[in-house]
């Protein structure tokens, strides 16, 4: 009757190679949908848009605008997690302080992309600093309602044995807070970078000379889905490499005691 | 029963003036067909639309046409305006030819393969011996954040769409050089039209009489814009102007940029498409090196 | 009444509306170690915390000393960090402190273990060690050996008791056990009544 | 020495008195900036979007707008909810399922909405399920990243006592697991409802003739700055309210308990 | 051996390398209470856990009956649901039932209150409740009475044993009280060694 644990939570190894097949299964429902779909000017196959996406790189420009839009990425993100962290936990903490700013947090998290990013633009001028605020500005209040969840979910026994011992305000976020809210950041980082990149597409095309969105919606102005998908995906492929790089050690890090 | 047209137009452009002409005198109606215009909010919107096969027909330029038709795509092209635009440059601005531009910031709208732009860019090339765009910072953006910010004096010079260029106009900006005088200049015929509706190849083949029917409405729409101010009285509530004076410059604008009537001289066409090809290179004109055959629907043809 | 350690004088404490305790006046002279007995629902763990300054919300006054440890009725360990970090990272000991007490609680060579991995006793052990690593000058136990077989108890109770000894430290155990209680106090407090007050006080 | 509580967690009732205060500052603030700003065509302060917005509710197209916007949120959400959080909660407990459909839901998660409208819109035909399936599919894989961090939080503790007791998988989900994943609901909501009203926006920008993304786009173009806030206002106003008379009544329900 | 209410034949019980439970067999006939002891860290928890059925991973055989409760050595209640709820809705009890046996657990009262409002002997009880509120074939009480004063331990175990006659129901109870054992026990098996085995089987 020896069977594996039921509940198996942790993640286990498994290695690389799962991800790498499950990749090449997503190009291969591609292909048959290109197959199917038989028009590759509205669906190109990945033997069309893979060597162009290696003849943009290598000849085309494409290296530097994914620099340059992994930049704003990066910087927006990083303004965005730092500050929304903050509020959201001081707003999951204190009801007051949350009554108080709800209805600006709804406000700023509904306000559509466009109206933020004209506005910043118009405000602050056609340049990078307004480029990479109003991405920022755009994600910030969803970083907040994630972690003012998170901070709210908070165990107060676990507060209280701190306070008890009187450990320090730094040890306290670093050994007993930071780990409870660390699901609530893996959720908000990672649909929070992914949102980032879509908002900075926008910011691009409305008005900045290069990068990936700027690429994208110059194609997509001449209907050339193939360089469209080839500008779109290699900025996926940059996110997939992010998550193996990146996230994944991270979480196993992070949720190494629950595996019990 | 009547065959139905459907085309995807923009809102808010300015092809929507002579759309809402031909429904409001019922020039369709008399050319033998019922238009159906379907509202999008902007240009991506009416690509979707007629790849989509949802509509029969968009607004576009030729050069794109040519590309799908290089491509294998079986597009035609009714010309509508050829009014393309301008370089704006501040009132106080002591510039007084493109050469005085270098080293300053210019807006684009529309991007680095915007027509107007490689018409410029061919202009300064042959003029003054240096390419306008390594000479000068370019900011790309939406058409009405370019004019806006370029009213603001943010930027040294601006290209937009000709009704942009009218606001602006009315707003105390000066154009430094048009683009009509810029296509002579290099050779090109001014007249050739560049804006037009695209529609499939197959539905000219198989309802000739309905193509032809809408190029003759469209054609009549603007000679009656162009002769009786009183047909503009119903259109001018979907002109945005602010004032007087915006509203004679964008009527100004409209009528300027009607097409001569007659046939599309293709041979001049030919040479625009070389030169887009040689400064836009492959990325604007794909496989599109010389004029293709059947591209224009001529009168007549 | 002198005053101790700690001084609580308690007019009352409710809960929403219920009353739970009512007028207590209760202290702890420096090194004496207190047991607190009464009924399950009392108000036993309520004036622990109070006493631990974690419940503000009372009438009445109260004057603590700064070092403070408690082991809380539930273990109440870090599950993400292992026991000798639980020990080191909550009391700033060093990591020889923390090996020593393991030892000394029973869980030697047991360091590397997140709570989650040690049984429910060994849990509480681990609290113990981490209350005592402290070094407070009052030590507050809610029921600190349940779930513990009798042998550990009292190996636990003569460590806990060497350790007061040692530093001097005030201490105020509630438990159940009268033999525990005589065990390890110079004075048994009883609550009991709804509200809550001291309904004896006796020198075992 | 009686002092309040110092955590105060539970949001006590504090009445819609504040909330209006707040959103009576953030008028304030908006009309400080406007007059700061001098330009009424860049940033038009309250006293002109607000006429406008009333003369275009009574008047203009804006109640059918906000009606056929509000329609396509409402249905995108639903299916978003509901298939993300099903395919989460599986992921956040399968780690095997979690390995293999990982690369998937990066994938999906950072392939831009401009993309997965128009293939919808080319594939399915510009219509209206077209544009509900576009928005869900493009909201989707964010949910499914709260919902698995959510799912991977669950108290094991918990689930064996289900276990033991043999709790039916619906007493299961209703009474065990649906609370402890309340937080993770709520976050996925809210920022969830923003996200999808915004990519809303641009489904209607890409292919539709009304709704509240049709008029933005179209008074943008016209650079019709009151216009443009008037019409994204409206929909932030009905954002408040659903807060207020949906989110915050089943919230303060969902954690009562935690008021202690 | 005779197969009872439940039976178990385990070779041995691993976590990641170490060995904590070697071969055991143990079963337990209808009606029969067997007391469950050894030192703290023995296995005693894990071994209940297997029977359970909740830990799968080990080497030997399981026959166990359909009706198992369980009280678990922390409450493991529903933090979000009342006293009443965690009653009803994990056992499917009606109100009645409900209310009668918070009762008797001396909570009458008390059932709209949520755990984290009750005192954790209280959460302790509406555990015991709630396992006898499922009238299983099979109850296994793992540390139950600690937390418990000495008169209120006394009223449970009367509970407890009223409440597995009228059903005969069997049960095992992990316990440190060997007077807790010689009271609820037909017999009283002892955990020790490492990995554990029985080390010792009495009739009280
Ligand atoms: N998940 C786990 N991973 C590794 N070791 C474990 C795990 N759970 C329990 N152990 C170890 O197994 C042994 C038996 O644990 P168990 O909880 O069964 O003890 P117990 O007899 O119930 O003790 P107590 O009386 O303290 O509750 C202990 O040494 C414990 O450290
Ligand atoms: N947060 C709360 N809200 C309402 N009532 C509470 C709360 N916490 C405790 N109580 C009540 O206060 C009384 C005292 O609780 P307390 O935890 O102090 O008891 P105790 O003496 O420690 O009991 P035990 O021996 O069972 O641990 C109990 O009746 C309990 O139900
Ligand atoms: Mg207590
Ligand atoms: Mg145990």
């Amino acid at each position: 009757m020896a069977r594996p644990p039921v509940r198996s939570g942790g993640r286990r190894g498994g290695g690389p190679w799962v991800a790498l097949a499950s990749i090449a299964l997503l190009i291969a429902v591609w292909s048959v949908a290109a197959l199917v779909q038989r028009d590759p000017r509205i669906l190109p196959g990945p033997w069309i848009v893979g060597p162009l996406t290696w003849h943009e790189l290598v000849a085309g420009p494409l290296l530097t605008d994914i620099g340059a839009t992994l930049r704003r990425v990066a910087l927006s993100f990083l303004i965005a997690m730092g500050l929304g962290a903050g509020l959201g936990i001081a707003m999951g903490r204190s009801s007051r302080l949350d009554r108080w700013l709800d209805p600006w947090l709804i406000f700023f998290l509904n306000l559509p992309a466009l109206v933020l990013i004209v506005l910043a633009y118009l405000w602050i001028g056609l340049n990078e600093t307004a480029a990479v605020l109003a991405v920022a500005a755009n994600k910030i209040p969803t970083v907040v309602v994630t972690m003012r969840e998170g901070a709210r979910a908070l165990d107060p026994k676990l507060a209280d044995m701190a306070r008890v011992f009187r450990m320090t305000p730094l040890a306290r976020l670093r050994h007993v807070e930071a780990p409870q809210l660390a699901p609530y950041v893996a959720a908000a980082g990672r649909s929070g970078i992914a949102l980032i990149w879509k908002i900075v597409l926008v910011v691009e095309f409305l008005g900045r000379s290069n990068g990936v969105g700027f690429r994208i919606h110059m194609y997509f102005q001449l209907f050339d889905v193939a360089r469209v998908l080839a500008y779109a995906l290699s900025f996926v492929a940059v996110m997939l490499l992010i998550e193996a790089a990146v996230f994944r050690p991270w979480e196993r890090r992070a949720t190494r005691w629950r595996a019990g | 029963e009547t065959p139905v047209l459907r085309i995807a137009a923009q809102k808010s452009g300015t092809v929507n003036w002579e759309l809402e002409t031909i429904k409001d005198q019922g020039l369709d109606g008399k050319n033998g067909f019922d238009l159906q215009v379907m509202d999008v909010a902007a240009g991506p919107a009416g690509q979707v639309a007629f790849q989509g096969g949802e509509a029969d027909a968009m607004v576009t330029d030729w050069i794109w046409v040519a590309r799908q038709r290089a491509a294998g795509e079986d597009y035609v092209f009714i010309p509508y305006s050829r009014a393309v635009g301008g370089l704006m440059v501040p009132g106080d601005s002591p510039a007084k030819t493109l050469a005085d531009l270098k080293g300053a910031k210019i807006g684009v709208a529309g991007g680095p393969l915007d027509k107007s732009w490689i018409l410029l860019r061919a202009y300064s090339q042959k003029e003054y011996g240096f390419d306008l765009a390594d000479q000068t910072e370019q900011v790309f953006g939406a058409p009405p954040l370019i004019a806006e910010v370029a009213e603001r004096g943010e930027v040294g010079g601006a290209i937009n769409f000709w009704h942009f260029l009218a606001k602006m106009k009315v707003a105390g900006m000066r154009e430094l050089i048009g683009v009509s005088e810029v296509a002579e200049a290099l050779g090109l015929d001014p007249d050739t039209p560049l804006l037009g509706y695209v529609v499939r190849g197959e539905l000219l083949r198989d309802q000739p009489e309905l193509v032809h029917g809408f190029a003759t409405a469209s054609r009549e729409a603007k000679e009656l814009l162009a002769s009786d101010p009183a047909a503009w009285d119903h259109i001018r509530p979907m002109m945005n102007a602010a004032d007087e004076a915006q509203f004679d410059a964008l009527k100004a604008g409209f009528i300027a940029g009607i097409p001569a009537d007659g046939p599309v001289n293709e041979e001049a066409a030919g040479r625009m498409l070389g030169l887009m090809a040689r400064i836009g290179g492959d990325e604007l004109v794909g496989g599109a090196t010389t004029l293709p055959k059947g591209l224009f629907v001529q009168p007549g043809s | 009444m002198a005053r101790g350690v700690i001084a609580l004088d308690l007019a009352s404490k409710h809960f929403g509306d219920r009353p739970v305790l009512g007028p207590i006046a209760f202290a702890v002279a420096p090194g004496e170690a207190v047991a607190l007995t009464g009924p399950s629902g009392a108000g036993k763990t309520t004036l622990l915390r109070i006493l631990a300054g974690l419940d503000r919300d009372f009438e009445g006054s109260l004057s603590a000393p700064a070092r403070i440890a408690m082991v809380f009725q539930e273990p109440t360990l870090l599950p993400w960090r292992d026991a000798a970090a639980n020990i080191m990272l909550t009391t700033g000991a060093d990591a020889a402190t923390a090996e020593r007490l393991l030892g000394e609680v029973g869980l030697a060579g047991r360091g590397a273990a997140y709570p989650g991995q040690l049984s429910l006793g060994q849990q509480r052990r681990l609290a113990l060690a981490r209350a005592l690593a402290a070094e407070p000058e009052l030590l507050l136990l809610d029921e600190p050996f349940v779930s513990l077989d009798p042998a550990l108890v009292e190996e636990m109770l003569t460590l806990t008791e060497a350790v007061l000894r040692r530093r001097r430290a005030a201490s105020v155990l509630v438990t159940h056990s009268r033999a525990e209680a005589e065990r390890l106090a110079d004075r048994i407090v009883t609550l009991g009544g709804s509200p809550a007050r001291i309904v004896s006080e006796e020198r075992p």
